[in-house]
């Protein structure tokens, strides 16, 4: 049965979010994990400690909280609002600021739990090789944790995907620019509109679960190349 | 601005939804005959979210509360234009069971509160009985109000489970967790045309309006500055083919001295 | 490139007990902390060692070998570090700009990227166009059929060449080894010590071998420093370091002179080549038969100079020349130095056409002999022990 | 001001829920994830997606469907009712059973990407010694990958406080039974009453920023041990 | 405990092609699916070791030691794999139920416990109780300083030193050494050797030390395995292996034959001790003297039998016994065969007092001798070449 146009509109939206947050946490979290899992400061354990934060909060009252900081009365949304002339409440940008600091421990976590197993010993051989910073990260981190990144890249997304609380209040539920998939989803079942929803729910399900299986059978499959990672 | 491209943002309780959906479809219906095309975004969220979001500049155009103080409140802040401040609907409560006709030796209970077989009887019968959270919304509130004039308010106490709004409230009677619970009749309108039919369990539903003495008055507001897109969707509501959308979905209509035209 | 460039070093480092204090080491008040902290090891090194040909560090385990070539290769933040080559200054650079290949004592291969992966990743990243090609290496190092393998298909001895083809794909300016050859059999060690050697020389890339395989080391370097402790127990040439009595390693079991010698000649039916003692072919024409060693034939022209390698353990002495036995070379010599090792041995220094050789004896012999400091001795070689021990 | 004791009572039964269901999910999740991690099967890959599923629905509708599922009408309600002669929805025990399923994949995950980069050749060692699979699990694996331990745990029991929507549609919000306290500080929301829920919203981000600090304060100093891990 | 019993081991095993395919690797159809995937390397030894005493696997680098020790040891899932140790198949136990104890080639000590730690490990999980204890060990391997150490501060020959302490540690029934000595400096090795030997004689341990050092093996091992390319190429009592002239172990550069010898006298003056090569003492006295050797004094008894190694690199070939000469063995032999190793040399077998005795001299000097089988000859034998090379 029929999925409305407000239904594509709201997947196409959720994808775009999922992406564009997914590739922002990955940009920022790896260098982030990185420096939390090498440095030995006290500040580190504060920062690890902050990025955390959004684990323990549910998610609807750091959407409250988003939103009051995202007014114009307030610092972040007014210095966005100076810099971008759009307002950061109620648009995509905001959803994905809001995504962004909720989703960060789901990927920073994962990655410094990764990073912290890396063998120093081949960075050093790198480095000896005239490796740089960047070159080792791409070129020995970066593959030699590749399951980590998978795990951080794919807890993000889909953490994003499902996100419901801070979205909804942050988002206002605006179609086509705020509604996700998972507020329409949420709407469906609200309306008592169970078919819709079942149907919307199953094939999320179905193509979530083809997507994953496709993404855990290639890592498997490369997985066996290196034995001991 | 264009015709073409104006769009109307309206925000709604949950519970308003479908009406709402169903009214600004036939809405657009009429408007776009007139070859003035638009768009209506309706977006929905408990009304103390929605009333939250206004605050903090939410682009909504209209909103239609689940109780009257929201759009009170927003008036007074300044967010809401006075003059559209009205009362759209009165919720009608009801109490539904799943209950089989023998259970109660009654032969057809719905709609009338037959002899014996009173709500009172129901609700110390059933085992869970679920609400909306009394809190935060409207039909919560009215639900312990008649738990009270029926006398039942302290027995059930420790029977309620307690939804954020009705339509959870629905779902926990609905999946067959709770045997009875205390919603808005617009939801078993709602349920029985569409995917209820399909279940085969007959329900009960008792209108339980007669024991409240604070009905669920619902209100609404245009938030300023009002569009003239806006103003006509208000007109529309007092068109008869509204108030008939409406009272088809379970509401009542306030009387009409009330409402405030244009 | 120049021959008077030297590579100056300099270092001081201290691993303090405890774990975790490593890390939060002492700086400014490391007068007042020292007592306090105490160490578990303490290196202090100060050397300056040839810019061209092979260094060796040799030292007992622990004593330090390791943590001096990562202090040079600045991996370890040593307490104290000056590192010159030539008038370059290398002590505050970070270890990626220093421009040194490693090859470190395990094999530090890439896991995840295959033989071939391995050695292209030094390839793409090396810091000069001087260096031997990647078919050479491979060609060396004998690794060919090992190019589509990961890492963890290969053997002990297999990693350790890969891991070494890996460093010398970096062309460094100067090359770093810790023990590369320990899990390596004899005969793929031959090939491969054979192309160190041609590197430091031809390419001039000097080189510090750790190692604490004597054998190997009287074979390779040009330049001995000896460790123990943390400190520097001796350094100097290899062909001086050899024949000092008083140092440990003229008593070890595997001790050996190295001398220079020059090719007269090749005896093609028993595949044999004359070597002489003397390197001035012009003087005393005369005496030369009698300083003339006997080796496995060697490619080089008459007139070429070659090291060989005397082992004092193959050494006799008699005071008559001998005749009628397979031993063919045999050098006339004087003593010059008389040393015990312990209650039944003593080594002998002799002094052969201004060189000299070390022979290991019993104190029975000695006193049977009545050998004695100037006296005038034979010296007895068996030839095949030089064979195969020769370096050009 | 003032937490009310229902505050209280809140907090308690979060605390409770949260750690039933994290030594739950520990249990649960450590053998599942590193035979996940092992295997090389097919099969897996299908195990592995169906984990990860959870992550993908927004919790509203997974709690939705769990409540569904909970009912003495479907197989589930109806076994558990006649095993405990309890039902599962609106029940402690109904919170514990959607939570470790919602959060399953939030402990897999971490704790999977840690074992794959486990070095096999310890094991092989330990293996030689006598040690049997148990304890090598405890006495190797564990220690030396404490980090990924403390990752899915962190991220098991936060997951589960900050947990809202399974929560509100299987639970009820029936206080000292099953309103937690993501539902108590969303219903002050809710009800404007923004005073309790910036002093019940501060006090638990000041909890537990003390105790995160603690934790990565505690991981980093023993960190500082072992270098390479 | 048993003298006959025996180790019977039929491995074969092969790596497919192709990193992947090895786990899925073919079983029923191995027939038919051989040829289509090609096998990078195959192993395929069946052998029966004595189960006493220590048996050494010689061979090159990747000739499929390592691999054997782990098929042996039940990590790797050998294709076929037949082990008996005496009555016992363990051929198909895991590995956690062999109770074998096994060095490998790495050092793989626990990161996350100190050296005491390790031991520990190792000690609560012993598979019996007549092993030797932890203080001994601790002792042998010279480890008492490291114990508060984590693996990641240890040289690398610490350890190594640690991973042989925590092997020995589990008492296990039979024990397993992978190149346990590659990282090792010559000072360390020689206690350690020592113990090894104790541990294998006393404590009836039988071990299998995988070595490509032939200085190594002819000093420690009984039986002696030769691998080439996955296959046994020779097999049977170090003894025998090492005078025979058709393997490649007797023309190495260290090559050496082992005999067994009987103590005559001390000589406490010159700290020598005489040996006998002929172990029944009462047969030819007369003769006696001619067979002896002087070697650094010993601690045993006269009677005691002692195992010698002579090096075919120190043994020169005379015609008329030497005099006035350092050399202070010279035994009377007949050469019982001549085999040339190349152009320039050939090794000579000559029968002395029922040994065999090899010696290594240049085809110049054969042909110089006139030396053919048959010809009684008399053998020079650097004493000091004899120190520090017994094994008791
Ligand atoms: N991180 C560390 N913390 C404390 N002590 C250390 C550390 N690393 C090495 N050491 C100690 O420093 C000394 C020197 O170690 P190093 O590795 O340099 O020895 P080495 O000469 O290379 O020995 P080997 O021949 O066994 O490799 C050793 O006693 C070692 O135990
Ligand atoms: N996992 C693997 N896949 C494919 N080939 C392998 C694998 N492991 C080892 N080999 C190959 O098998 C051969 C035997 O390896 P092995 O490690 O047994 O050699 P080794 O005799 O121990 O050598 P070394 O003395 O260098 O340690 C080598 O050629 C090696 O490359
Ligand atoms: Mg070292
Ligand atoms: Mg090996």
């Amino acid at each position: 049965m029929n999925l409305l146009a407000s239904d594509i509109t709201a997947l196409w939206l959720t994808l775009q979010l999922a992406a564009v947050t997914t590739v922002i946490l990955m940009v920022i979290g790896a260098p982030l994990a990185w420096w939390l899992s090498r440095s030995t400061s006290k500040f580190s354990s504060v920062v690890e400690a902050t990025v955390a934060l959004p684990l323990i909060l549910p998610p609807t009252v750091i959407g409250f909280y988003l939103l009051i900081a995202f007014s114009p009365d307030n610092f972040l949304g007014s210095s966005w609002l100076a810099l971008t002339g759009q307002p950061l409440a109620f648009t995509f940008s905001g959803l994905v600021v809001g995504s962004v600091i909720y989703s960060l421990p789901f990927v920073v976590q994962p990655l410094q739990s990764g990073f912290q197993h890396f063998d120093h010993k081949l960075l050093e051989a790198a480095e000896t090789m005239g490796a740089g910073t960047l070159d080792r990260f791409f070129n020995l981190i970066i593959p030699l944790t590749r399951r980590a990144f998978v795990t951080a890249a794919l807890l993000g997304f889909a953490h994003t995907m499902g996100e419901f609380g801070v979205v909804l209040m942050i988002g206002g539920n605006i179609p086509g620019e705020t509604q996700v998939l998972s507020i329409a989803l949420y709407d469906h079942v609200e309306a008592l509109d169970y078919q819709r929803a079942h149907w919307l729910a199953g094939g999320l399900l179905a193509f979530s679960f083809a997507l994953l299986i496709l993404l855990y059978g290639f890592n498997r499959h490369k997985k066996s190349g290196v034995k001991q990672l | 601005h264009s015709a073409l491209t104006d769009t109307l943002s309206i925000a709604t309780a949950s519970n308003f939804r479908p009406v709402l959906e169903q009214l600004s479809q036939t809405f657009s219906e009429q408007q776009n005959a007139d070859e003035a095309r638009h768009k209506i975004n309706i977006s929905s969220a408990s009304s103390g979210v929605i009333y939250a979001q206004i605050l903090q500049g939410a682009p909504f155009q209209l909103f239609f509360s689940a109780n009257e103080s929201y759009p009170e409140k927003l008036v007074a802040s300044g967010h809401g234009e006075p003059k559209t401040l009205a009362t759209y609907a009165i919720g009608k409560l009801i109490l539904v069971s799943r209950y089989e006709i023998d259970d109660l030796e009654g032969e057809d209970l719905e709609g009338d509160d037959l002899e014996g077989k009173s709500p009172t009887d129901i609700l110390l019968k059933a085992k869970r009985i679920a609400i909306a959270n009394p809190r935060t919304a409207p039909y919560g509130i009215a639900a312990m109000e008649a738990m009270d004039s029926l006398g039942v308010a302290k027995e059930s106490q420790s029977k309620l489970v307690v939804g954020n709004n009705i339509a959870q409230a629905w779902q926990f009677f609905h999946s067959g967790n709770a045997d009875a619970a205390i919603v808005a009749e617009s939801l078993a309108s709602l349920a029985e045309s569409a995917a209820v039919k399909e279940q085969q369990q007959r329900l009960f539903t008792i209108d339980l309006s007669s024991y409240l003495k604070h009905p669920v008055r619902q209100g609404r507001v245009a938030i300023k500055p009002v569009s003239p897109l806006a103003q006509q969707f208000l007109s529309f509501m007092n068109t008869t083919i509204a108030e008939k959308i409406m009272t088809d979905g379970g509401y009542l209509l306030p009387t009409k001295g009330k409402d405030i035209t244009p | 490139m120049s021959g008077d460039k030297k590579i100056q070093l300099a270092v001081e480092h201290s691993f303090l007990k405890k774990g975790g204090a490593q890390k939060e080491r002492v700086q400014k008040k490391s007068a007042q902390k020292a007592n306090s902290q105490e160490a578990d090891f303490t290196l202090a090194i100060k050397a300056q060692l040839p810019s061209k040909g092979i260094t060796a560090i040799y030292g007992p385990s622990g004593c330090g070998k390791t943590t001096l070539l990562r202090c040079i290769a600045g991996l370890e933040q040593a307490d104290h570090s000056q590192l010159h080559i030539g008038a370059d200054d290398l002590g505050a650079l970070p270890a990626k700009q220093r421009q040194l290949g490693y090859v470190f004592q395990e094999d530090r291969l890439f896991p995840h990227l295959s033989v071939d992966g391995n050695l292209n990743f030094a390839w793409k990243r090396r810091f000069s166009d001087n260096g031997p090609s990647k078919q050479q290496v491979i060609a060396w190092l004998d690794i060919e059929i090992l190019l589509d393998r990961k890492p963890d298909q290969l053997s002990g001895g297999q990693k350790q060449r890969v891991a070494i083809a890996r460093a010398l794909l970096t062309a460094p300016r100067c090359l770093l080894l810790d023990e590369p050859l320990a899990g390596v059999d004899s005969k793929a060690r031959n090939p491969i010590l054979r192309h160190l050697e041609t590197l430091a020389e031809n390419l001039s890339i000097p080189m510090v071998y750790v190692s604490h395989n004597l054998d190997e080391i009287t074979r390779l370097a040009d330049h001995l420093i000896i460790m123990d402790q943390g400190r520097l127990v001796a350094e100097g040439p290899l062909l001086d370091m050899l024949s000092r009595l008083d140092l440990d390693v003229t008593r070890q079991e595997s001790a050996a002179v190295v001398l220079n010698t020059r090719i007269v000649d090749h005896d093609d039916r028993y595949s044999l080549t004359q070597l002489a003692l003397s390197l001035d072919s012009g003087v005393s024409l005369g005496s030369e038969s009698d300083a003339q060693l006997s080796v496995g034939q060697l490619s080089g022209e008459p007139g070429n100079t070659v090291r060989v390698r005397i082992p004092s353990r193959d050494v006799s002495i008699a005071l008559e020349r001998p005749s009628q036995s397979s031993i063919l070379n045999i050098l006339p010599g004087v003593i010059s130095e008389i040393e015990s090792i312990d209650g039944a041995r003593v080594i002998i220094k002799t002094e052969v056409a201004g060189q000299a050789i070390l022979a290991r004896i019993t104190r029975k012999s000695m006193e049977h002999l009545q050998l004695e400091t100037g006296k005038q001795v034979y010296l007895q070689i068996k030839t095949v022990a030089l064979l195969s021990e020769t370096l050009n």
